[in-house]
């Protein structure tokens, strides 16, 4: 169970390099290879509940370290490397070069990947609204939907349907929250046929628009036929229902 | 910041958002935190300004229990410009998504469709179906006895792919606290319905 | 009417008609049968108008190439009463850096990717693509053939940015500068080196 536990969220060798390099106040041009190596290390014991496949990336960067380490501690080439004034110098190749380039363009993506996070979080403030149903219109859609497209757009109109999806699902949710009980309901619904005479068709009882509320309705009046509170009258055939007030209500 | 004009256009970003479902009286009411009193007066205000300004393309129409935007009538004929000739991301986002879904999920009633998306998607199905992507599957053993859609090899050659199993693979892990919502729960609900049980991922 | 509050409102219906699609200019100039100029000159009209109305809840944006109307930042937490549960933390920290890596070198191979972050970055990949913000764009013509990853017009939009050339340039660490500092730090390390060495650990 224990190997799937992360000590800190390091995004792979690099970063946790960067981690020690800032913490340690590096110079990153100037690394001091020892220090650094050992830290490196260290925090390498203090992670070994690290998954395998993971502590194999890690473990190659510390082998990067050590050589880098023990190159530099080679003795440097004699001769004219110190002639005063550096005519004949002859830059013998820096072996930390190439882990600081390394570093530096790990460093630029990952800088660039808060930038990115944080324009995400500055666009995700906007709100927008589905398209308008051209159907409604009266347009036939005769687009090929296969028309140089591939499977990822497939795949990203699927995203927009999810991610429009997952920020209307709660609209319902919240909006029920805000009906009325059945009980309450049903006072509502006596105080409206009340006010109408004693008479009241079945359909303005139902012109709010959401589900909740409408099964709550529906509920509502079903109760209040049960208790004899109400009739329900139809003319005829698919006339309109009229809801009236039970005269002289039978109850008891 | 004067408080009635900022009530009409919290009221004004909430009805562009609901688009064509509208929004009623009592749920405008509870999203601005206002009385039905306040919200009227201020959708008034609204459709004052809506219909005075002639750089305004939009209107307020209330219907049945509710309020919508929509565009104003005077450019009906401009719209029609819009729907005679729509650009192709307008028109392939419906059927992209209904094949998506029916790809993913097959074999799948119209219905089942219908509540991922929460819209109709009927004719989306139809126009798939007339393209050769999907094809009917046989029916349902419920209620009805609803038909079951299925995508062709035809789908599958037009999208480059060799089988189903071949499709990217829908991003359903936990791992993505982002997708922990409700909806997408739900979903990977249906799609996992036939197999395990969700066990404890110890 | 005012032609230029004319061609505004026209704009502004289409706009709202298409919704997050968005259209682009070209769209625009060709559903309103005006040069693009005209058409930019009435959009940053409108721009205008939303931003100084204290009533409106809505603006204008350009996402990924497209004009879109979208409600204003400012009411973001009230709009949050509209979805209730707040639109999510984006994506780990990992498909983060994989997102930026492929956004500003593509069209990258995964090993390319996985080479920069020192790690495997596979399954930051296949989520990406799940997501619809990286898509396959071909086959570096290399050894094995390896896939060549890009971004989307998808990524766009959800990460605020008109274009790629909108992304923020990376920051070089003053490279020009640094390396003349990296030369004398050079040297001073060699001059230093021997010092050093006797001392430390060995």
């Amino acid at each position: 169970m224990s190997y799937n536990v992360k000590l800190e969220a390091f995004e792979g060798p690099l970063d946790l390099l960067l981690h020690l390099i800032n913490r340690l106040e590096i110079d990153i041009y100037d690394i001091p290879m020892a220090e650094l190596t050992n830290q490196y290390i260290e925090h390498l014991h203090t992670m070994r509940v690290l998954q395998l496949d993971e502590l194999s990336e890690y473990l190659v960067l510390a082998a990067t370290l050590i050589e880098i380490k023990s190159k530099m501690l080679l003795p440097v080439h004699e001769g004219d490397v110190f002639d005063d004034d550096g005519t004949d110098f002859e830059p013998e190749e820096d072996p930390r070069e190439e882990l600081i380039a390394r570093i530096l363009e790990y460093k630029q993506y990952k800088e660039a990947a808060v930038q990115l996070k944080e324009s995400a979080e500055e666009r995700a403030v906007h709100f927008t609204k589905q398209p308008s149903d051209m159907e409604n219109y009266g347009s036939i859609p005769q687009a090929d939907p296969a028309e140089e497209l591939d499977v990822f757009d497939l795949v990203s109109a699927f995203q927009k349907m999810l991610h429009r999806r997952r920020l209307k699902a709660p609209l319902s949710a919240s909006i029920t929250n805000n009906e009325r009980s059945v009980g309450e309901k049903m006072d509502e619904i006596m105080g409206v046929i009340v006010r109408k005479g004693g008479h009241c068709v079945f359909d303005e009882l139902f012109e709010e628009g959401d589900t909740g509320g409408l099964v709550v309705t529906f509920l509502s009046i079903l109760e209040l036929m049960k208790r004899r509170d109400v009739v329900v009258r139809q003319q005829g055939n698919f006339d309109r229902l009229l809801i009236s007030l039970a005269i002289g209500g039978t109850e008891g | 910041m004067n408080d009635s004009k900022r009530l009409a256009a919290v009221l004004e970003s909430f009805l562009f958002v609901a688009g064509e479902e509208g929004l009623t009286l009592k749920q405008l009411a509870a999203l601005s935190v206002c009385t039905e009193g306040e919200v009227t007066e201020a959708l008034d205000g609204l459709l004052a300004a809506y219909e005075s300004r002639e750089d305004s393309g939009i209107t307020l129409r209330q219907y049945g229990g509710g309020f919508q935007l929509v565009t104003k009538a005077e450019f009906a004929e401009d719209m029609k410009r819009l729907f005679e000739n729509p650009p192709a991301k307008l028109m392939t986002q419906a059927a992209l998504e209904v094949l998506a879904i029916i790809a993913y999920k097959q074999p799948v009633t119209r219905v089942e469709v219908d509540e991922i998306r929460g819209v109709k998607s009927e004719r989306a199905i139809q126009t798939l179906a007339s393209k050769g992507f999907i094809t009917e599957k046989g029916r349902l053993e419920a209620s009805g006895r609803p038909i079951l859609y299925a995508t062709t090899p035809y789908f599958l050659d037009r999208f480059g792919l060799n089988s189903l199993e071949d499709l990217p693979p829908l991003l359903l892990e936990n791992e993505e606290e982002e997708d922990t919502d409700l909806f997408l729960t739900k979903f990977q609900d249906m799609l996992e319905a036939q197999d395990e049980e969700g066990g404890s991922d110890a």
